[in-house]
């Protein structure tokens, strides 16, 4: 019990840092509760490390320390900060700042659930838990979009949530099992296999945003503060996509899953990209080009099993996505929702222009950036696993990526400054940007220094 | 027909009957209670599986809750008392396409799959007790962890969503 | 395969049906609300029915109940908060008067 | 030993950093830099070219760890088929920074971009790991986009969008062929040397491997009927980039063509070589046609490209297709001379429809007329140009079209039916010149400035290698012979 | 240094140093041409002493350029020389007034130079090169005077016309290379079969368009356009020539198939451009068809399989010809025309001008004991003894007969008429070149038998033939002179006078069966280029309209919205404010039907596992 414990000091040092910050803000010290999430969630990370290489499970199979989970503390744990940092730019000196950094917290801890989840209760509780918070930070600023948002977001989650947990108890029936481990039992009845994953589908689909199961994103992103967008589209949905993992690992092959899964990552990329391409507010478009990027992930599951390259290309395509995804929306709540203000932003501030352009262009896949490395990886993974068809297909997605995010690069440099916004930008800003742009640079050029541990 | 069967497939049958009422009244406060027996007829439908624990709670909690959910019903809806006949629905012949096709899909993977050899008889209220704990304690107790957390960010989620906002945020 | 195994599932999957259409059908956010609580009793209803009739040895099947009632209930409180929230700032929680947000 | 290619490889992408820091820079310092950093660089590429090449494989390798786990390593070096571009791409760079000096609009970003482009192109040569070549591959092309769409003509937003989607989308396949190379080899790397001397794939893998890589070399090359990018983006880009475009980036298209293609599916391009050489073909009377039509002359010189390129990709078809060692080296020696001819002519042609587009604002051939009179040293640099384009013996084009034709009819003598390219382009070019250049000088235009000493300076290192290259090919070739003579299949 | 490389450098440096120095262009050009005399001489010498040279550069991997000095070679270079030299000493006094001496006297060298290396090629890369620089120089001799009209177009004719027959070489090159698996001329000379036949049309073909052979005779006279020493340079012993010394070079190679085809475009070119030349009503065009004419006649000779007739014509009439057009330019010099119209009388002005005018006339027409006797009589008597002897000795004598006819014409009409000519500058430098010249064409009849010895080989005299060609070649050649000298053009041509003067035009010739179908296929071209380009956009638009239908599925209907990928998405923005919206149970019921299809397709999945 106390190696289990030791385990998960991460966990609970998230949990205590979240519980702390809401103290700080009971008692009306804010920078406090900032200080504290901040020092808190990068203890967390650094207490991750000695962790690394470590492949075992805890409490019975229930929760599990492995790659994927380890990886997703590495990988979420940064991001919350950087999140947070936005945040406090965005929301400091609001009324109950403290709160958001407290939620945030326990938002994470649940995406850090499902990257673990070992049983299916886990999985109930880690969408749960990551999805309280989510509602309440979405609705944070309380006016009729934000509310509006955070009302289809519970909608949407708790619908989606009883199906998985209906389609759960099958799983329970065929298996005798909760633990996800136990699955493999689900040899002989496939229908079951089938059931059980549709739900779960439908459940973790929802919080990474599979289409269709994305239709709250886009609502919930415009409606949220830029930060708390940015936050949920990378954090949560990283949880979800991990979770997902966790799960197939486990599901005997005979069920065709991985067909079932490429038919969803297809139509995903393909429908976020397709929506992406006709949006003019700037965070709609990033909320369609996050649902086309959950499609990507996708790919990677696919070659489950069947590729080692699988969980290498996930880990590092999740890295590759936090750094970009929030280092876009960064520059996003620099400068503004919509693509009017973007029009001369970038050669009013170069270095805001050249972050921005980095960012998307890795988005869109363009070597040597980070998003290159993992959507290389994930291709090479499905090919590897005989699915060269889902290759071609994501591959030409990323045509359609490129004229989504070139609409707008082309009129950052071309067309004449038309909004007189686009001050410098704050420095905590600044710092997320410089951060993820070091990422976003790095984990393409040395992409080693991952893969290494990966390998 | 054994006494068990009979039991479930009435209280089953109540628990159904009365979930259809929750959305056939118009009357807001008359749903919640349609749901208050239905939960109850299944608090009823566990005991009689003998899941004594299970049933007994399942009653209390849903008792509680309801009552709850009649209070908040009265506050949010248009019409609480049910008098003006409005139709709080759309979508309806999508909706119970969808609810139909739902049921016999869950119905038919009900039927179809061979679900292996049926255990006769079930641990005494006691012995079910016992294990539910050690369960709890032992190789769930990181699950039961978990759900107190959730609880507490549902606490805090909650109280963060509905309090009134001092001052306007920035954001507006 | 016993009759109330298969009777509970029924009773279960008819539950299901009945929240899916509830959860679709309503305009009102409490009203959905109810449908999930339907769809949430149906898997209850499952669980322990194939805890009785398949595993009863296993104590995970109850746990899992268990957790479905929390989660019940945790649904319920914040869906309550955030239809407060929501209550405060457009003075309703149906669902036909929120589509500000589109596109 | 110094590592000369690593040193010549991010020589101009220090110098981009320098500029970006030195952001204060008054402008004749930043294009100093720019030209000082390209010249270094140009140097650096003659120590390659006299360390020279080996007898068989890669010559002047250099390598580093990059991503062992997966197999990928920072691997450059050079042989007979690289080299040559190396240094046209060093010396096209060079010309380009000169004649570029008076761009006044976003001097640093342009410098900057310059020579990150020189850096990509530089490196799409010299790599020898599939996506260290892939990564520069891409570089190079939002480079090459930023640089249409900031200072190219007119409609250089829409240009530069088709340039980038189109080229973007062509060399998408390259990578699910790399993918495919990779996956296939044993124990999986990246090393392009491997994949050369073991192919890792065969039957319909490699077949399959073989079309996506077509694809790509064909929209970068490019082929008809993936052509139409072309015109769009040479039109509408500066100068320089046109340049750049036709001189250094044509060639990924047919470097790739043999590096990759040919040289890593062997087999799968032989069956297809009567199909890729049917596209040679038809791209090469196609672009002449094509260009007889044109009245613009930046449109003309794009689409002798087009026939350019068509004789490169007969010239690989039909290697691929002979069964002899001699012929084949025959034909890869004439596809590798011309490429090299290619970007020093049309570079020229390029420079100088800018130039004459600097002081005429107009590139209709219908508007001039006399100019020879007028501006005698730019009119004579355009009838060598125009005469070397046309595949005049003595300039550049003439060796490697002999050569590719020579092997052409030793192989498949229908296809000799390109050379009827060489007519038509001589036909255009003469009425090109007679309707610029000859005849009456228009009013207008008497007061032209012929060119001034940097345009000179631009020019001249082309016309001197047009010449050179056409009387005596033997120090180019040697070069590429060398290689092409030990290739074993 | 070697002597070979000097009959071709001399010239070549000295065009260098005239371009960098932009002065004494005429002392230059003159050295130059000395210069490579002397070597060319030199050579010759060599020759007679039975002694070859040869000197190997660098070229293509395998295929090492060469350039040979054989007694053919040497001949061909003296005679190239002797010839540029003379008319450059011309040249001096004729482009006296000329303001840009230094580009023509420029051009000059490199045309000499690359047709130094034409002949002295030992390999077929270096010709095929040479014979495309002498097309280039050519091009801008011809466009010498680039300003005035229809001097752009002639050049660019003359050049695209040989061009395209040019591919005949470079497909006969190919040919003769891929069979002899080498460049060296001597070697692929052994090519039999096939591959002869084949190699043998192609080069057929090239000497057309280089020669001026019918069909391909016509831009010869339009390349009058050009200097005068331009013209005599073109027409005697350089370019035109070039297709007769290369059907001489490879005669020893030609199948007999080829031989007689070679013969027939001869004899026929010799009559049509014969008539035309009858027809023409200027003086330089004149001379110009009578060019072909003669080459006609050369062709025939290496038809009727007696190349040694042909090149002795070849020398005779290099000499011959470019006498006449410098006498020819003398008479435009003194009208400052050149239409047979206005020269009446033009030669009573200058007696000497025309007494040595007269004398190369007669010689071309072949009346002893001038030089082109000997040659024409040795083509007449190679016809006669020819296996093909009634195709081509009637076409051969008709040449003969008719070539008479028209130099007559020519000096009944220079002879009768006014005089009113006027002075003109430069007339000793002038005068000093069409000596040397008309003195060769007189004399050189002389030299043949040492030709023949220095070549090793006779001409077929005595074979015994029941025609002595000796009467048939002077009665033809008389009988045209006494044609022409007493009857106009009218009354011999008769109602075929029009069609001559068109040149025999052919169906719109050149402009017809060339030109216009590939402007026409350009054409096509353009816009198919058109129809990919717009297929390109809509293609990009399609992908749009799936967008925007992807998202009308999310908002239910959008009211069309108009959006264009790169246009402004300012105005975007404010349009998309006039949305409707999607509503959550929408939504929610597409994410119900969608996981019925996920689970639609997952059983169906589980049917194919």
């Amino acid at each position: 019990m106390e190696r289990d414990l030791a385990l998960i000091i991460p966990e609970i040092i998230v949990l205590l840092t979240g519980v702390v910050a809401l103290v700080a803000e009971m008692l009306r010290l804010p920078r406090i509760a900032l200080t504290v999430t901040v020092t808190g969630l990068l203890l967390a990370t650094g207490m991750t490390l000695p962790l690394l290489g470590a492949d075992t499970s805890i409490f019975g199979g229930t929760f599990r320390i492995d790659m994927l989970s380890v990886w997703a503390k590495l990988i979420l744990l940064p991001a919350t900060v950087l999140s947070v940092l936005l945040a406090r730019t965005e929301l400091g000196g609001s009324d109950r700042e403290g709160t958001v950094y407290s939620l945030v917290c326990f938002v994470t801890l649940g995406s850090l659930v499902l990257a673990g989840a070992g049983d299916s209760m886990l999985l109930v509780l880690g969408i749960l838990l990551s999805g309280l918070g989510s509602f309440a930070l979405v609705a944070y600023p309380r006016n009729d979009s934000a509310t509006e948002a955070a009302m289809k977001f519970f909608v949407f989650a708790a619908v989606t949530g009883a199906i998985m947990i209906f389609g759960l108890s099958y799983w329970f029936g065929g298996t005798g099992s909760t633990l996800l481990s136990d699955l493999s039992r689900l040899e002989e009845k496939p229908v079951v296999a089938a059931v059980g994953l549709i739900a779960v589908i439908v459940g973790l689909g929802y919080k990474a945003s599979l289409v269709p199961f994305h239709f709250w994103a886009p609502d919930a992103y415009e409606g949220a503060p830029v930060s708390i967008a940015a936050y949920l589209s990378v954090v949560p949905k990283i949880g979800a996509i991990l979770a997902l993992t966790q799960v197939v690992r486990d599901l005997p092959m005979s069920t065709g899953w991985p067909l079932v899964i490429a038919v969803v990552s297809v139509i995903t990329m393909t429908y976020g990209y397709l929506a992406a391409l006709v949006q003019d507010n700037i965070v709609r478009l990033l909320a369609y080009s996050s649902v086309a990027q959950a499609g990507y992930f996708l790919i990677g599951i696919v070659a489950v099993g069947a590729s080692p390259l699988a969980f290498t290309s996930i880990i590092v395509f999740s890295a590759a996505y936090a750094a970009m995804n929030l280092g876009a929306f960064a520059v996003v709540m620099h400068a503004g929702r919509t693509l009017d203000v973007f029009s001369g932003i970038g050669r009013k501030n170069i270095a805001i222009g050249v972050a921005m352009v980095v960012f998307l262009l890795s988005l869109a896949g363009i070597p040597p950036l980070a998003g290159f490395v993992g959507k290389f990886l994930l291709f090479g993974a499905s090919i590897e696993a005989g699915f060269t068809w889902l290759a071609v297909i994501a591959i030409l997605n990323s045509v359609l990526s490129l004229a989504v995010y070139l609409r707008i690069i082309v009129p950052m440099y071309q067309q004449p400054i038309i909004t007189a916004s686009g001050s410098a930008p704050i420095p905590l800003v600044k710092w997320v940007l410089g951060i993820t742009f070091t990422f976003t640079l790095g984990i393409g050029l040395a992409a080693q220094v991952l893969l290494g541990r990966l390998a | 027909m054994t006494a068990q069967m009979f039991f479930i497939g009435f209280f089953g049958l109540a628990g159904v009957w009365f979930g259809i009422v929750v959305f056939r009244t118009f009357s807001m406060v008359r749903s919640a209670l349609a749901l208050l027996f239905s939960q109850t007829a299944l608090g009823a439908m566990f005991l009689s599986m003998q899941a004594e624990f299970l049933g007994v709670l399942q009653i209390m909690m849903m008792a509680t809750e309801m009552s709850i959910m009649a209070i908040f019903m009265v506050m949010f809806m248009m019409d609480p008392g049910g008098l003006g006949e409005m139709d709080m629905t759309h979508q309806k012949r999508l909706s119970l396409g969808a609810g139909i096709v739902s049921f016999v899909a869950a119905v038919a993977v009900a039927v179809f799959v061979d679900w292996g050899p049926v255990a006769s008889v079930s641990p005494d209220a006691a012995q079910q007790t016992i294990d539910l704990g050690l369960e709890l304690l032992g190789r769930s107790m990181l699950i039961f962890e978990t759900a107190g957390i959730t609880i507490l960010t549902a606490m805090i989620a909650a109280t963060a969503v509905a309090i009134q906002p001092v001052k306007r945020t920035r954001e507006q | 395969m016993s009759i109330e195994l298969l009777l509970a599932l029924i009773t279960g999957a008819a539950l299901f049906g009945v929240g899916i259409y509830g959860a679709l059908s309503q305009t009102n956010l409490v009203m959905i609300m109810m449908g999930i609580e339907l769809i949430l009793a149906g898997a209850m209803v499952n669980l322990v029915a194939f805890w009785r009739y398949l595993h009863p040895d296993n104590p995970a099947g109850q746990m899992f109940v268990l957790i479905i009632m929390t989660v019940m209930a945790i649904e319920m409180a914040v869906g309550f908060g955030v239809a407060i929230a929501r209550f405060r700032a457009k003075g309703s929680v149906e669902m036909e008067e929120a589509a500000e947000l589109k596109g | 030993m110094l590592p000369i290619v690593s040193i010549t490889l991010f020589l101009p992408l220090l110098g981009a950093l320098l500029v970006m820091t030195l952001r204060k820079a008054p402008v004749q310092v930043v294009h100093t830099i720019g030209i000082v950093t390209s010249g270094l660089t140009l140097m650096g590429v003659v120590r390659m070219w006299s360390r020279g090449v080996n007898e068989t494989g890669f010559a002047q390798l250099e390598q580093l760890d990059w991503m062992p786990s997966i197999g990928a390593a920072y691997r450059v070096g050079v042989d007979g088929i690289s080299l040559p571009l190396v240094l046209l791409t060093a010396l096209l760079f060079f010309v380009t920074f000169i004649y570029s000096a008076k761009v006044r609009k976003q001097s640093h970003a342009f410098v900057a971009l310059m020579l990150l482009l020189e850096t990509a192109s530089i490196g799409v040569f010299t790599a020898l790991d599939a996506i260290l070549f892939y990564v520069f591959f891409e570089v190079s092309l939002v480079a090459m986009y930023f640089m249409i769409a900031e200072w190219g003509h007119e409609d250089r937003q829409r240009a530069a969008l088709m340039f980038f989607i189109y080229t973007f989308l062509g060399s998408l396949p390259l990578l699910l062929a790399i993918l495919g190379l990779y996956l296939g080899s044993d124990p999986h790397t990246f090393d392009m040397r491997d994949w050369i001397s073991n192919p890792p794939l065969n039957g319909t893998a490699a077949m399959l491997a073989l079309v996506a890589m077509l694809i790509t070399f064909a929209v970068k090359t490019p082929v008809f009927p993936f052509h139409t990018w072309l015109p769009a983006a040479h039109v509408q880009a500066p100068a320089a980039g046109s340049v750049i475009l036709a001189g250094v980036m044509l060639k990924f298209g047919t470097y790739g063509l043999v590096r990759f293609a040919f040289q890593m599916t062997p087999d799968a391009f032989r069956d297809a070589g009567i199909v890729i050489l049917v596209f040679g073909v038809v791209a090469a009377l196609y672009g002449a046609f094509a260009a007889l039509a044109q009245s613009d002359l930046k449109r003309l010189v794009a689409y002798t490209s087009v026939n350019h390129m068509g004789y490169i990709i007969i010239g690989v078809a039909i290697a691929a297709l002979a069964t002899d060692p001699a012929i084949r080296a025959t034909a890869l020696d004439g596809s590798v001379l011309q490429m090299v001819s290619h970007g020093l002519v049309t570079g020229a042609l390029f420079l100088l429809v800018g130039m004459l587009q600097d002081r005429a604002n107009t590139r209709e051939m219908d508007q001039f007329g006399g100019l020879l009179n007028v501006i005698p040293i730019l009119g004579w640099s355009f009838v060598l140009a125009a005469f070397a384009s046309l595949g005049l013996p003595g300039l550049a084009h003439f060796p490697a079209e002999f050569q590719i034709f020579l092997a052409t009819l030793q192989v498949e003598p229908v296809a000799v039916i390109a050379i009827l390219g060489i007519v038509i382009t001589a036909g255009l070019y003469l009425r090109a010149i007679g309707k610029v250049f000859l005849g009456e000088p228009r009013e207008k235009w008497t007061n032209m400035a012929d060119l001034n000493v940097r345009e000179v300076l631009a020019l001249s290192p082309l016309l001197i290698l047009i010449v050179a290259v056409g009387v005596v090919p033997a120090w180019v070739l040697d070069v590429i012979h060398k290689t092409t003579a030990a290739l074993q299949f | 240094m070697n002597l070979i490389a000097a009959a071709i450098l001399a010239p070549l440096s000295m065009m260098v140093l005239i371009l960098l120095l932009r002065r004494f262009p005429a002392a230059l050009a003159l050295l130059g041409a000395a210069v490579g005399m002397f070597a060319s001489l030199y050579l010759l010498a060599d020759a007679f002493n039975g002694q070859g040279n040869q000197l190997i550069l660098p070229g293509l991997p395998d295929m090492p350029l060469r350039l040979i000095s054989t007694p053919l070679t040497a001949l061909l270079s003296t005679l190239v020389a002797g010839v540029s030299s003379l008319v450059l000493v011309y040249a001096v006094g004729y482009m006296k007034k000329d303001s840009e001496k230094v580009r023509f006297f420029a051009t000059m060298l490199l045309f000499v130079s690359a047709m130094q290396t034409l002949v002295l090629a030992g390999d077929w890369i270096l010709l095929l090169a040479a014979w495309e620089l002498i097309g280039l120089s050519s091009y801008l001799l011809i466009g010498f005077w680039y300003r005035r009209p229809g001097v752009t177009s002639a050049a660019t004719r003359a050049f695209l016309v040989t061009r395209s027959a040019d591919l005949g070489l470079y497909i006969a090159v190919f040919i003769l290379i891929a069979s002899a698996g080498s460049s060296d001329i001597a070697t692929t000379l052994n090519t039999g079969g096939n591959a002869a036949i084949a190699a043998g049309f192609f080069l057929l073909v090239a000497a057309m368009g280089k020669s001026a052979q019918t069909p391909l005779h016509d831009w010869l006279q339009r390349a009058m356009a050009g200097p005068t020493p331009v013209s005599a340079l073109l027409h005697s012993a350089t370019l035109v020539a070039a297709g007769a010394i290369l059907l001489i070079r490879v005669a020893p190679m030609l199948p007999p198939e080829v031989l007689l085809v070679i013969g027939l475009v001869g004899g026929v070119t010799t009559v049509v451009t014969g008539l035309i030349a009858l027809g023409e009503r200027d003086l330089k065009r004149l001379t110009a068809a009578s060019t072909s004419s003669q080459y006609g006649l050369m062709l025939v000779a290496v038809g009727a399989g007696v190349p040694l007739a042909a090149l002795l014509h070849l020398i005779a009439h290099a000499t011959i010809k470019s006498g006449l057009f410098l006498g020819a330019g003398i008479f435009q010099h003194s009208r400052n025309s050149t239409v047979l119209v206005n020269l009446q009388g033009a030669g009573r002005d200058r007696p000497r001008v025309f007494f040595g005018y007269a004398l190369a006339a007669l010689a071309l027409a072949g009346i002893p004991p001038m030089s082109g006797y000997f040659s024409k009589e040795a083509i007449i008597a190679a016809s006669l003894a020819s296996p093909n002897v009634l195709l081509l000795a009637p076409l051969a004598l008709a040449g003969t007969l008719l070539t008479g006819a028209y130099m007559a014409r020519a000096l009944r009409i220079l002879w009768h008429g006014d005089r009113k000519s006027h002075k003109i500058v430069g007339l000793y430098w002038m005068g000093a070149g069409l000596a040397g010249l008309v003195t060769l064409a007189v004399i050189l009849g002389v030299a043949f038998p040492a030709i023949e010895t220095l070549l090793n080989t006779r001409l077929p005299e005595n074979t015994p033939t029941r025609f002595p060609p000796e009467i048939f070649g002077l009665g033809a050649a008389v009988g045209g002179l006494i044609l022409g000298w007493f009857f106009t053009a009218r009354r011999l041509l008769g109602p075929l006078l029009p069609w001559v003067q068109q040149g025999f035009t052919i169906a719109g010739g050149f402009d017809n069966l060339m030109v216009r179908p590939a402007f026409a296929i350009a054409r096509s071209c353009e816009r198919l280029e058109r129809i990919l380009y717009a297929g390109v956009f809509a293609v990009g638009r399609f992908g749009l309209d799936i967008g925007r239908a992807v998202r009308r599925n999310d908002e239910q209907g959008i009211d069309g919205l108009i959006f264009s990928l790169v246009r402004n998405t300012v105005e975007l923005g404010s349009r998309a404010r006039s949305l409707q919206s999607g509503l959550i149970h929408r939504e929610m019921a597409i994410t119900v039907v969608g996981t019925a299809l996920i689970l639609a397709a997952l059983l169906l999945a589980l049917l194919v596992y």
